[in-house]
């Protein structure tokens, strides 16, 4: 089918650089949904807004900024598929549009790139696009499904950056403004034919953000743990995410976690746009679910 | 300020005077984290919601709740000299329940940015910094996951600075404006010479 | 905090505005009375007249006031449901839209001409009122009919 | 004749509004005498006083009160200047006094305060120095002007000096009025009837007044109805209350009227109309069955119907924890003892008729009534609601099953209660041994979920509790987490002592959010204590919400019939936080209790006894003076049209045949003084006593025409 909505897909740098399975999913995915992703050539790091947040906020804002005017140049909405970059794009996108004093500071510094903000784009989560019934929604997932994922039991990480703070996020669907006990990414989760499965704790932190993942792994780790402690109790098949950098925090950091804690879980870990891939019928190897920290096979035995 | 009271060293530190003084309190450093955090930490009252939903509280002495404390009585200096300011993951949490509406994390954020004019900062941030400044990415691309990227069938390089690398001075001319890549350099060569 | 600030002064010779502003008796006159009684500080520049309520506004009231050399003139009164009888405010909007076109044809900037709706539980709102239309005449300049009145 | 004449007059002074005559006049710079010559007699030789207050250092402090005097002595028909330290104390008001008399004022203005708050004392001032107290107007340069120009000198002493031109030239056209003199409806309303409602109208009918008391619920008694206990005596809600009660039921001056509302009110203080919707509740009383000719019939409280009725419903006075029939009292102690059928819920079975059978008291196609009462003053009591406190999401209320609010925590300790006052939980019905109280539960928040007020009976009720749980269920733990205990009444904070010497143990946290174990149904309760500085996560069998109080449902409303207003957060507007707190800005309407804010019941109980004793006063002096700002019509420049008769919102105004010709009439009584008709009379023939055309013209002129140039 052709494509009905069609977006500039930004990257990031974890999903390309490090899962580029879940780039190669979602554009895929995407595409039998109605959507086209097109590429945002010369995208950078959104940036990453822990440490730069952390260093100086007007580069932040710069250099997100740089990313936006690449879409305003192409005339496209954003679509991304990582959690950190949607706080970048989409928060910078925002405070520049409501600060003038931040958007003149900003073009200031874009000048002297031959670049100018000019607020004429909206940025969205592809998470947010799955969810909302006028550009998706669970039941047109539902019917791409060709290979349901019956009796996996899976659950949710929802990470922090894409739905808080709660009171300066925007949503056409309300649903995704719950950020106590939201149950949207279930629905999705059940639209594929799996079990959704509740467990302790569902909305706390991987740890990974902020610059903490860098700055005292053993920190971040903890919290990662504690997590994955709450997820075995719930003996769940595998564990999904929208955030390749929560990913890359429960996967890879469960090699680490072995190391310095001593402690096994092999518990896989998937985007999102990998599961529906899967679910739509992409192989494993489609997806390169080899270069995963956790081997996914056991899941994988389960639903295929 | 603290008064020294000229004893031998040991007993300096185990008797060290723990008075606040009016003249530890700066005033402008509580304008200043305002300014830069878009947010109204003098409205604290200390309920300690914030820390309550902090993931890393259970886990370390960072107390999110004395962050802002120290920020309404501008102690500026116990502030930024803190380790624990940088265990902050920035989930929000304490933003999204605040019930005056403050924002924490954003005052963290403010104060790591006062804290990094004055050089403290941890590495791990700037490696970021001079990650970017020469690939445009903070996590690069490498070789296996290029191999992986052409199984795919994908270029080996996705379409960003990576490919297409004239995106990149434009990058460094933003970050030298700020002359961030100098400052990362610098106090990196200072740590790890 | 906000509102309780010094006003930052005008400098020697600057345009001082002539505003005036007339008040319903039962929210407008008493939330500026509240916001006294707060302290909220704003600029000195609007006179008041109280009436009872904005509907005994006549549009003559607001003309004469222009022709006099106002530069700008202020009506304000209770939320629409909350008027002490009933719907004078109401009816003094509408009237206020018919003013507002006149001043346009006879080129007079119908920014000049405000109608606001403070409570008397308003006090900080009132503050921000009048610090507001105070900044509009100003930006404004003085009225094109005062040179036309010399 | 005389009316002409003044009619003349009235005519003169239209014609020194008009445009023209004035700019023409204004190069002799003073509005007041513009139409010297033309002018009558009493504004020829307009000589006003002018008396500045300093307010101690209220408004001295911000202005230059000696150039603000030099200046008024040049304003054109001023007679005499003077200044006080406190204009409004009894020797100021003898300055003013004197000076009428020295210097044979026709006019005074005292720049000070606000009219509002001091307009009353120095009309009677200068009526005492023998003028007409509407000769009087009032510059206020305090609430306006030296309160909120603090760091400008400059500008607020030209503020006061333009307020005061200003008023000097209302003053010098101002005319003698006589207040109309209304005789006052022997008989009062209170609208609500829980504690507060019920104690005004006990107060009002033992003061021998004949009072209507409104309840929307088929019995009297509100929330407090709904409590266990009350803080800090411990005495019985329900015993306290229930004789109350029945006195209210006994009084032979309380016309109780019970599932009812207010549908509209008409006229003013003294004289108002009101109209009252009794809703069909299905159930004839002993009376309307007499009035049918039913002998012996009516409801008599046997409950035969509710054992019949097959319909189930929840107990809302149970909040729901609790069935009912479709035909229902509330609880054992109602008053009326009068059933009631839930229309929404009624099957129409007809089963309840059977079984009532000779008595006939179920009527099921009975239809509201219209009710029309005249009274001449009226008590809002429509009291508080419970905030909806699931929407402060993270504690989880309607989605884990033991957080519960403080007012089922009430009804599940009564031994009245649903569970016979056996403290179980919700979830499996067992009691539980370490229970946390979260206070200020969507209080203090200013997150605009929540609200920004404190709840103020909260601290209280909660420490109660903890008390409630340790004397019934010994080695029960209860935890208090508190920001602040407001313990601030009399007995309070001895009372916070008890419960703390008792083993309540007080957390000085917010909890953050509230998790349930799948399992257990118990409660993780995540806090910071900040007094030890360490966060905590606590496991508990039950929480209770000390849920925010807000303004019920029906305030909005019913305040708009009543033309009362209401603060940012829907609480009801006293006329004066301090000094009139019982009443509003509509004269002869008054509040009690809660719903003016959060009270407890002392505070209700007071508040409701001073809104009675306010409200008996026009009753006992038997007339209240309307002040005179009637709209009266300038025959001779009416044209008939009739405009104003539509725009009226009293239907003051009529159009009558006069000489032939087509005027309109005033009916004074009627009028309340807006001046819309005079605000849009085409031929300005409207003539609106002390708010005149010349009047408000004169003002405008004085300000953008007077003045230094």
């Amino acid at each position: 089918m052709e494509a009905k909505h069609k977006y500039a897909f930004y990257l990031g740098c974890i999903a390309p650089n490090r899962y580029p399975g879940s780039e190669a999913a979602a554009i895929k995915t995407s595409r039998k949904l109605g959507i086209e992703l097109v590429p945002l050539k010369g995208a950078s790091c959104c940036p990453a807004p822990g440490a730069f947040g952390s260093i100086d906020l007007n580069v932040w804002y710069a250099m997100a900024a740089r990313n936006l005017v690449l879409a305003e140049q192409m005339k496209m909405d954003i679509a991304l598929l990582c959690n950190g970059c949607y706080k970048s794009i989409w928060e910078v996108n925002h405070k520049l549009k409501h600060h003038d004093e931040l958007r003149d500071g900003v073009n200031e510094v874009l000048k002297t790139i031959d670049m100018e903000y000019k607020g004429s784009i909206n940025v969205y989560h592809l998470a947010e696009l799955m969810y909302d019934d006028k550009i998706v929604g669970p039941a047109k997932i539902r019917d791409s499904v060709t290979n349901p994922l019956t009796g996996a039991r899976i659950a949710v990480h929802y990470g922090c950056h894409l739905i808080k703070p709660r009171k300066d996020r925007e949503f056409e669907k309300t649903e995704i403004l719950n950020t106590e006990n939201p149950t949207w990414m279930e629905e999705l989760v059940a639209a594929l034919g799996a079990t959704p499965v509740e467990y302790r704790q569902k909305m706390m932190c991987c740890g990974a953000g902020g610059g903490v993942r860098g700055y005292d792994i053993v920190h971040a780790l903890d919290i990662a743990n504690e997590k994955l402690i709450n997820l075995k109790e719930a003996n769940v098949d595998a564990l999904t995410d929208i955030c390749p950098f929560c990913q890359l925090q429960f996967d890879r950091g469960q090699i680490e976690i072995k190391e310095k804690f001593g402690v096994e879980y092999n518990l896989p870990v998937l985007h999102f746009c990998e599961l529906l891939g899967l679910a739509q019928g992409m192989s494993p190897q489609d997806l390169a679910l080899d270069l995963h920290g956790i081997s996914c096979e056991p899941f994988l035995q389960k639903v295929l | 300020m603290a008064k020294t009271k000229g004893y031998p060293e040991a007993l300096e530190t185990k008797l060290r005077d723990r008075y606040m003084y009016g003249d530890d309190s700066h005033p402008e450093f509580t304008d200043s984290v305002e300014k830069i955090s878009m947010s109204i930490p003098h409205m604290c009252y200390q309920c300690g919601t914030c820390t309550a939903s902090c993931p890393s509280a259970p886990r370390s002495s960072y107390r999110i709740r004395k962050f802002v404390r120290r920020v309404v009585l501008g102690l500026e200096n116990e502030a930024l000299t803190d380790p624990d300011l940088w265990l902050c993951t920035t989930c929000y949490s304490c933003t999204d329940r605040c019930p005056r509406d403050i924002a924490p994390t954003d005052v963290i954020m403010a104060m790591r940015n006062l804290a990094f004019k004055r050089d403290i900062i941890p590495v791990n941030f700037l490696k970021t910094v001079q990650a970017i400044y020469t690939t445009g990415h903070g996590v690069p691309n490498n070789d296996v996951n290029r191999a992986a990227r052409v199984k795919l069938g994908m270029d080996a390089d996705p379409p960003t600075t990576h490919t297409y690398k004239e995106f990149i001075p434009g990058i460094q001319k933003i970050l030298d404006y700020y002359k961030l890549k100098a400052n990362a350099d610098r106090i990196v060569k200072e740590r790890e010479g | 905090m906000a509102g309780h600030e010094a006003i930052p002064k005008r400098e020697e010779g600057a345009f001082k505005p002539k505003i005036i502003g007339i008040l319903c008796n039962w929210c407008s006159y008493a939330g500026a009375d509240l916001a006294g009684g707060g302290r909220i500080q704003y600029p000195p520049d609007v006179r008041v007249v109280r009436v009872m309520c904005t509907g005994r506004i006549d549009p003559l009231f607001i003309m004469k006031a222009f022709t006099d050399g106002a530069d700008g003139v202020l009506i304000s009164g209770c939320h629409f449901g909350d008027c002490h009888y009933l719907e004078g405010n109401f009816k003094a909007a509408k009237r206020l839209f018919l003013v507002k076109n006149l001043l346009k044809n006879i080129g007079l900037e119908d920014k000049r001409l405000r109608m606001t709706f403070v409570s008397a539980s308003e006090g900080a709102k009132w503050g921000k009122v009048i610090t507001d239309v105070v900044k509009t005449v100003e930006d404004l300049g003085p009225s094109p009919l005062t040179e036309l009145m010399k | 004749m005389k009316e002409v004449l003044n009619m003349a007059e009235r005519k003169t002074k239209k014609e020194i509004s008009s445009t023209k005559g004035t700019t023409t006049a204004v190069k002799k710079q003073a509005p007041a005498k513009l139409a010297i010559g033309e002018q009558p007699a009493a504004q020829k030789e307009a000589r006003i006083g002018v008396f500045i207050c300093h307010c101690g250092t209220n408004i001295a402090g911000s202005m230059d009160i000696n150039a603000v005097q030099e200046y008024a002595k040049t304003i054109p028909n001023v007679g005499y200047v003077d200044n006080y330290k406190y204009m409004c104390s009894m020797p100021g008001q003898a300055v003013i006094n004197k000076a009428i008399h020295d210097n044979k004022l026709t006019g005074v203005v005292v720049a000070a305060c606000s009219p509002r708050l001091h307009e009353p004392t120095f009309r009677t001032a200068t009526k005492e120095g023998g003028l007409n107290p509407f000769r009087f107007e009032m510059a206020n340069i305090r609430e306006q002007n030296s309160w909120v120009h603090m760091h400008d000198q400059e500008g607020s002493t030209e503020k006061a000096k333009d307020a005061i031109r200003i008023a000097v030239a209302k003053a010098s056209l101002l005319e003698d009025l006589f207040p109309k003199s209304v005789p006052v409806e022997k008989a009062a309303m209170v609208v609500g009837a829980g504690i507060a409602g019920m104690q005004a109208a006990l107060d009002l009918a033992n003061a021998g007044i004949k009072t209507y008391l409104i309840e929307k619920t088929p019995t009297i008694g509100g929330r407090m109805s709904q409590l266990d206990k009350t803080f800090p005596t411990l005495d019985c809600s329900q015993c306290i209350l229930t004789p109350k009660m029945v006195d209210v039921g006994r009084s032979p001056n309380i016309e109780l009227m019970t599932y009812s509302e207010v549908e509209s009110v008409e006229g003013y203080i003294g004289n108002f109309d009101v109209t009252i919707r009794k809703k069909a509740r299905g159930v004839l009383t002993p009376a309307e069955a007499a009035a049918k000719g039913i002998v012996g019939g009516g409801c008599n409280g046997c409950g035969d119907c509710e054992t019949a009725c097959p319909v189930i419903q929840p107990n809302t006075f149970e909040e729901g924890m609790k069935p009912r029939k479709a035909i229902y009292i509330q609880h054992p102690q109602v008053v009326p003892l009068l059933y009631t059928i839930d229309k929404e819920a009624c099957i129409k079975c007809e089963i309840c008729v059977k079984v009532c059978g000779e008595k006939k008291a179920i009527d099921l196609n009975q239809e509201d009534e219209f009710v029309k009462v005249k009274v001449g003053t009226a008590i809002m009591a429509v009291g508080y609601d419970i905030f909806p406190i699931e929407n402060k999401t993270e504690w989880g209320y309607k989605r884990y099953e033991n957080v519960i609010t403080s007012l089922e925590f009430e009804r599940l300790i009564c031994a009245s209660g649903p569970t016979g006052g056996h403290m179980v939980r919700p979830s499996d019905g067992v009691a539980p041994k370490k229970v946390a109280f979260l206070l200020c539960a969507g209080s203090r928040d200013n997150t605009g979920i929540g609200k920004p007020y404190c709840s103020r009976f909260c601290c209280m009720y909660s420490l109660k509790h903890a008390h409630q749980l340790i004397e019934k269920m010994p080695g029960v733990q209860p935890y208090i987490f508190y920001m602040d205990i407001r313990s601030f009444g009399k007995m309070y904070e001895e009372f916070y002592y008890r419960i703390q010497d008792e083993g309540a143990k007080f957390i000085r946290g917010r909890v953050s959010n509230i998790l349930e174990d799948p399992v257990s149904k118990n409660l993780m309760v995540f806090a910071d204590d900040t007094l030890l500085d360490r966060p905590m996560k606590l496991e508990v069998d039950l929480v209770v919400l000390a849920a925010a109080v807000q303004p019920s449902a029906d305030t909005n409303r019913t305040r708009k019939l009543f033309g009362v207003s209401c603060s940012m957060d829907g609480w009801l507007l006293e006329a004066h936080p301090k000094l009139n707190p019982c009443g509003t800005t509509t004269a002869g309407v008054f509040l009690a209790g809660a719903c003016q804010g959060p009270k407890d019941i002392p505070d209700v109980v007071a508040s409701a006894e001073g809104a009675a004793s306010a409200a008996s006063i026009p009753i006992h002096v038997g007339h209240v003076e309307l002040e005179p700002y009637f709209a009266q019509c300038i025959e001779e420049k009416c044209a008939g049209c009739g405009m104003c008769v539509n725009l009226c919102p009293y239907t003051a105004l009529a159009l009558i045949e006069k000489d032939g010709r087509k005027v309109m009439q005033v009916t004074e009584a009627k009028c309340k003084g807006c001046g819309t008709c005079g605000g849009f009379c085409p031929g300005g023939a409207i003539w609106m006593n002390h708010f005149a055309t010349p009047q408000i013209i004169a003002q405008i002129d004085a300000f953008l025409l007077g003045g230094e140039h």
